[in-house]
């Protein structure tokens, strides 16, 4: 991009627990309401207090949504990272530091404007200074950009909303640090943030809310979690709306929420709600999965629907917990031990988080299987734009259940685990109905689910679920395909990764490289995959992980003439995908096949 | 199940107490662990829905069914290995929550299923055919229970088919979380090398010619009744002897610390005491706590169970205007 | 950690402890879980190998290490999340097998780390920062681990460092498992919105000028030091109060029955009873129970190690001829 | 096979709990003892009593240990399944029954004999009849065999050692049925079981069993486990050698064994001890593999040494836990979330149990990380015959370890994880030892050993993990390669299907094809496996699984342009393979490629 007219990344360095968050989202908000496309990545340490911090902003004309590969202006608050945070930067960069911290700016290559911050603030209110020290950056950042000060206060007129005085001394703050810097700061600097006319529809949410959302429209009626970051505020989501969304007409909730003792007992209880005919669902992360997986088996084997959402951070083990990965996918798949193969639906935006969120369940009780929702801590965590949520299409599936003699009558030769229809699917009825009732098992049953030890059976039971997982292929939601012409290149991604691929995209058809991009949001994958492999000379499949794991997967289920045109690049640092490194290792390798 | 095994005795005192309590077989869903015990929900109650599922884990399916039908009995078995070692976790949260169950344990000391291991609850000083003396303290389940405030708990035997019975009626009455924990006599594993019927010593000294895969028939143990207040030496299969006490009438069931105490008198006597040892029916169960509607969540139908269009309408336009 | 952290004034009592001790940092091994509790051990001790493993499995990991190494002083770190939820099975079953080693509870009745649900230890009627009122019974881990026949049980406050540093004294000195429930109010999360120095209250009605991401600072709880049989009714950083009861110098700390009995006395008075509970030396360790050979087995060369090669051939003959 | 002298399948259909496996160990250790190639398959019900039970002994000149197609003497004991196993036999069967059932035997295509078995016990003992019933069938037998009652008489005494009495009350049952049979049944077989010259080394042992004795000699420190067929008698191995062989000087043992409260407690013992410096196992089955999967990650990533034993029963979930198959095996190799990979050893044999057993420990050490051993119940729980054991050509080996100062100083720029020798592998310092303490742990951390989330940090230890197993490869045991002059088709395959293999090949030699084998023995896979590949024409990987695991992982990691020659069959139904089974099933796979 050529213009810095709303082009550019500013860095903010604070340490968390100093509430530096409040001024972050009021400049992200401010200019998200001014019409800019803006976004924002909260890089936040795993510690309560005290511990560096990152935000990174980003104003793009193109709608780049990536955290960019460059610093435009940088903050510096956090006395701790002062010397890194300033040393690493491109010259010519924009400082802004508080001249409080009594550090060093030692980079005359760059353009340092130092304010008191710290002092200021202590004039507004002295005990709350350290806290208020924040707001006077939104002050100078004003100034740089060109910001007006009345579009600052309906940000922090929304965000305090009602609160006067906060409202009044915060915007006391912002104007002083306005005043301030236009007074003492030589700036010649033309980025610029420009108001353009503003999509009224849109807002801004975060992934994990969006999906709270979703599952309430999917009807849960069971939420079971333990807390674990970065799908916490999931299960929190749920309760803040279940109140005024869920409650029934003689003022009980339509949705029990319980805060499990640990992941296995939270994995428990979605198969027994889903056993039970309800609709359960549990939030985690990595380490929670690991803990679920006997339960996961005994769901695809017994046949028992639930659903489990995975928001991704960096494994292995307790890895990087506040940092984003797409490193848990192939487990999703095939987890447990055994032959597995399990349903995984992957959003790559707060609308598809909103819609799998209800589809889960309709798949779920359809396949009468787990299926997982799989989106990572960029996603969900970080503050994404909408137009607004769709309502589902039709009314929720619950698959073959039996409620009642008649509709039992109508199934020919029923029996719980009987293929009657061909498709893999049986029919289910539920406890407390008193038709045809039996002993669930995770331990080998014939298709009228008694225990049986039985080869033959044992192995027709497996091949038909084996049919039943294959058969959801294509009625799971489908790849989005965008192509070119001339099908030289293919890029195959998933997930929040869609956050950068304009960005990638564009990166690369600068360099030459004619790109069509296939995003994939459902494993086993659809069917319209393999034809757009077959369309294109070559194709990469682009992944935040260390292994490829989506490159494996369909190297073992692809057919073999195809893999040839496949190639891998992955890579995972914990960081949201910044495009222009993927764009280089994607070159790179490109180079290689030469 | 091995000819005389205890846990028999349970199911059919389970069978006879859902009668009496005249429970109509559809509203009763039968949950387990795994273990000889938890197989035990195949021979029972057949025309009831039931759950057999994972090791140690019965305790959170049985939760996520309450939650969505609540209006199930839930009568669940478990093993002292099933309960006290890999299941430890659920049980103590399941009592904590006071889910609306009843929670039977079937304990006879060892792991039936893989071949009579020593299970968390077997007495100190045991000796039994595989590994050697165990030096643990047991741990007593009732006192766990009683510890964590559980709103119902009771101690029994599988031979004592009419004190069973009727606390068994009693906990499928309660409201709220009822733990009974029945000393269940494994015939095939829990035998003392020592006394003189053990598995070891006729093996050794009589006639049995087979070194594998042999278990021996024995008759259950017959009816054992004790009066209130009282003490009886049973003598088992294999010739050892448990002491087993029942509750005297003037124990006040509604005192959690008389109740912990007569537990860790009896053990120090090396009696077992028996009966109601503690209720609560004031207690407010998970989905009292939960605050869930009437209706049972599974039976809610689209209007019930998914907000309407207008309100998404509503949810969107909150947050456009935020 | 947040300035004023409970967890900080342990770590301090910790260092103070293994100093007066005599203890040399070589021979102690800091183990902990998951959670703000469970990451001070980077925090205290530097010079001591530590392993900070996953959550709730503390206990596990220190087993096999104790195992290897049974002259190595293990000093463990957890908090009420990490042991009373997801840890409990591991709790309870480090208890039973009677592991040498000091277990410490930061008990903050919340979960810190993931940003303040609440832990099972949460008492009854608390309505914090998140989530609704709570109306589950309180899992009281001291009570727990007496039960059990824990081997030394004590609770503390983070306050009161005379006291905590003479329990941990004693607490590494004792051969067997030594459980000290200390309580260690969460500054940023476990605070009462009712109260009137609450986050909340604060939030509402004073300066707080930020929504998000502001944690206040408090200067830890000063000295509280409480005379044997008499009680204090403590205030905390939001003005929320606790009344903390030290146990009696006619406590008979032999008697299981008196100590549960203390604890659930104190506990439907509102009051938390501190100091040494219960202690009894005479329980053999888990490597005294197993018999393990006297040297560390992770110090056994090639020949201590590994069986000659005769004997290898005598076996291999042994399976020949039988 | 044209002769039926020596070649045979004899199939015992008794209920278990009855005491017939004493019978049956009888009937195989005679004809092992007369130098018969003999094998014996026990397959068991999940359940301790009265539920069927089938065991199968197979005599083959050829030396197939697989259990044969067919039964040529049916053995028929059990009330419950006496109509399907009757019904089942190919014409020609010979049957010997109980009469004392009174049930019917309406096979007149076959040859059926009864002989009033528990009415004659009763005479012998009352109290005993109905388990010295089994014994008679051992006398039916051996009439029709022509086996020596003094051959016999060998393996009761070996069997019931020291026991006069009940050495001379069997013997009095089976002479008994030698007796009856010889006077009442009018046979014209000519199975014969025949004395050969029995190569005095050669004895029978479970897998198990060998295992427990190689982990023993491997120095194990700690055994933790929680019991789980078929993975129990590892332990209770282990438990029974102990004493005799680890009991030190001061009469103390040199190795603590817990029985753990369950398998995440058992895994988390594993790697306490392996921190500590100690060498810690457990012996699991695949849902004991599932609970463990958080801390084999935990593993992987802190890098602690550790061993689980797995011995693989039928998935998913509690699935058949008494029958055998291979479908933990990409399960064990990319365990728990985020990007993982680990070490597998996969025994073919008793020898190899025996071996592996040891070799764990020395690879658990060496590359600082979890090692499975993947068995099955087919190799664990049956009997296999062993020329007897080795012992480790070398001395333990325990890798980087560093023991005190000097050979710290001699590491330049030491840290916990700093990759000093540019294999990927770090030093480590035990604790209790004063040098260089770190806190372990299972988040991010530098090489130092210090807490970091950082990106770039991050990064290079994912890469070096990477590298580090990668490097493993060729130090493991190498594929075991039989090859025919004309490279036509390979059958790549691994673990108990070892016992099948010889026959396949025989089988498949007979149709005309000419057939090498490769024997993978460990994963990450070894290069000689490519060059295998590129060798021949094509190449099969068999295995005993539904979803064809290690195809799968061969598909991932080969090299593309070997896949095209690569295919699979894989089948499972609970049962040991079935040679004619698995060899029709790679010839349809041969005949599609056509
Ligand atoms: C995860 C897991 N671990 C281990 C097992 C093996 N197993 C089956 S039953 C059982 C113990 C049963 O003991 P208990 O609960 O006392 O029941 P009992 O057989 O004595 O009635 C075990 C360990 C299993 N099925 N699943
Ligand atoms: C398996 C797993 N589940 C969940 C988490 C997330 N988690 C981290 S700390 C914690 C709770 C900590 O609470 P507590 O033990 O009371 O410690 P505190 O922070 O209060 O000191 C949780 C749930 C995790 N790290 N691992
Ligand atoms: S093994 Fe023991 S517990 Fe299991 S069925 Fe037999 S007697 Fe009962
Ligand atoms: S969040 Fe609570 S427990 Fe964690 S460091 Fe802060 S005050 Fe301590
Ligand atoms: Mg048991
Ligand atoms: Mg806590």
């Amino acid at each position: 991009m050529d213009s810095n007219v709303n082009n550019f990344v500013i860095n903010i360095a604070t340490a968390n627990g100093t509430g530096s968050q409040s001024s972050n989202l009021v400049i992200l908000h401010t200019m998200f309401e001014m019409g800019i496309p803006v976004s924002g990545k909260n890089l936040f340490p795993s510690n309560i207090s005290g511990l560096p911090t990152w935000f990174i902003i980003r104003a793009s004309e193109a709608g780049y949504q990536a955290p960019g590969d460059k610093t435009d202006i940088q903050i510096v608050m956090n006395k701790d990272t002062w010397e890194k945070d300033i040393t690493n930067l491109e010259s010519g960069t924009i400082i802004i530091f508080n001249e409080d911290a009594k550090l060093p700016v030692d980079r005359d290559d760059c353009f340092a404007f130092g304010m008191p911050m710290t002092k200021m603030a202590r004039k507004i209110n002295p005990k709350m200074a350290k806290l208020m020290a924040n707001m006077y950056y939104v002050g100078g950042l004003a100034h740089i950009l060109g910001i007006d000060s009345n579009d600052i206060l309906k940000a922090v007129k929304s965000q305090f909303k009602g609160k006067e005085k906060a409202i009044e001394m915060n915007m006391q703050a912002i104007n002083e640090g306005i005043a301030y810097a236009s007074e003492n700061w030589d700036i010649k600097s033309d980025f610029k943030a420009e108001s353009r006319p503003k999509d009224s529809d849109t807002f801004l949410i975060e992934g994990n809310e969006a999906t709270a959302l979703g599952t309430i429209y999917g009807g849960i009626n069971m939420l079971s979690w333990y807390p674990i970051t970065p799908s916490s505020s999931v299960a929190e989501g749920i309760i803040k709306w279940l109140p005024e969304l869920r409650t029934a007409k003689d003022g009980g909730t339509t949705c029990a929420v319980i805060q499990a003792e640990d992941e296995l007992a939270a994995a428990g209880m979605v198969l027994g709600a889903g056993w039970a005919g309800g609709r359960g669902m549990t939030c985690t992360s990595g380490p929670g999965i690991s803990l679920m997986s006997e339960f996961i088996g005994l769901s695809y084997f017994a046949e028992v629907p639930g659903v489990i959402w995975d928001v991704n951070r960096v494994g292995p083990s307790t890895g990087l917990p506040t940092r984003t990965q797409q490193g848990d996918l192939s487990m999703l798949y095939e987890a447990s031990h055994g032959d597995t193969q399990h349903i995984v639906l992957i959003p790559g935006n707060v609308d598809e988080c909103f819609e799998f969120g209800w589809k889960a369940f309709d798949l779920a009780e359809r396949y009468q299987t787990m299926v997982f929702g799989f989106s990572d801590l960029d996603l969900g965590m970080n503050r994404w734009p909408t137009k607004g949520f769709k309502y589902p299409e039709s009314e929720m599936d619950r698959g073959k259940l039996i409620r009642n003699q008649q509709e039992l009558d109508a199934v020919p030769n029923y029996g719980r685990y009987r293929d009657v229809d061909g498709d893999g699917i049986p029919y289910r009825t539920l406890p407390g109905s008193g038709i045809d009732p039996i002993l669930y098992r995770g331990t080998g049953h014939d298709e009228d689910g008694v225990y049986s030890e039985d080869p033959i059976v044992y192995q027709k039971t497996m091949k038909r679920l084996k049919k039943k997982i294959d058969g959801a292929r294509d009625n799971l939601p489908s790849p989005i395909l965008r192509e070119e012409e001339n099908k030289e290149l293919g890029i195959i991604f998933y997930g929040s990764m869609e956050n950068s691929i304009t960005e990638i995209d564009d990166i690369l058809e600068s360099k030459g490289f004619s790109v069509s991009t296939c995003r994939i949001r459902a494993l086993p994958y659809h069917s319209e995959l393999e034809s757009f492999i077959s369309r294109h000379d070559i194709s990469v499949v682009l992944e935040m992980n260390r292994d490829g794991q989506l490159y494996g997967i369909l190297r073992k289920e692809l057919p073999t003439q195809l893999l040839k045109k496949l190639h891998s690049v992955a890579y995972s640092d914990g960081m949201p995908p910044r495009a222009r490194l993927y764009s280089e290792k994607i070159i790179s390798v490109l180079e290689e096949l030469k | 199940m091995c000819p005389g095994c205890g846990h028999d005795q349970i199911s059919n005192v389970i069978i006879q107490a859902a009668w009496e309590n005249g429970l109509p077989p559809e509203g009763i869903a039968k949950m387990s662990g795994i273990g000889c015990s938890s197989k035990t929900p195949a021979y029972f109650l057949g025309k009831s829905h039931g759950f057999n599922t994972v090791h140690g884990r019965m305790p959170s399916v049985t939760t996520g069914a309450n939650m969505v039908n609540k209006d199930l009995t839930f009568i669940a078995v478990s093993g002292d290995g099933d309960t006290a070692s890999i299941g430890m976790g659920q049980f103590v949260h399941a009592i904590r929550r006071n889910l609306n169950m009843v929670y039977i344990i079937e304990n006879n000391g060892v792991y039936g299923l893989t071949k009579g291991q020593y299970s968390a609850t077997v007495e100190k000083g045991s000796k039994k055919k595989k590994g050697a003396v165990n030096t643990q303290n047991p741990i007593d389940l009732c006192a766990m229970a009683l510890n964590l405030g559980c709103s119902f708990v009771a101690r029994s035997f599988s031979g004592s088919k009419k004190q069973l019975t009727a606390l068994l009626r009693a906990a499928i009455s309660h409201k709220g979380m009822a733990v009974i924990d029945v000393i269940s006599p494994c015939v095939t594993f829990a035998n003392n090398d020592e006394s003189y019927r053990s598995y070891n010593y006729v093996k050794e000294n009589d006639e049995v010619l087979h070194i594998v895969d042999y278990i021996s028939h024995y008759s259950p143990i017959e009816e054992v009744d004790i009066p209130e207040g009282q003490f009886k030496e049973i003598e088992l299969f294999d010739g050892s002897k448990i002491i087993l006490e029942t509750i005297g009438s003037n124990h006040d069931t509604t005192d959690v610390v008389s109740a912990l105490t007569a537990v860790h008198e009896a053990e120090r006597n090396d009696k077992h005491v028996t009966g109601l040892l503690y209720y609560n029916g004031e207690i407010p169960t998970t989905t009292e706590t939960l605050g869930l509607t009437n209706a049972p969540l599974c039976s809610l139908n689209e209007e019930e169970g998914r907000p309407s269009e207008e309100s998404l309408i509503e949810v969107n336009q909150r947050f456009r205007s935020s």
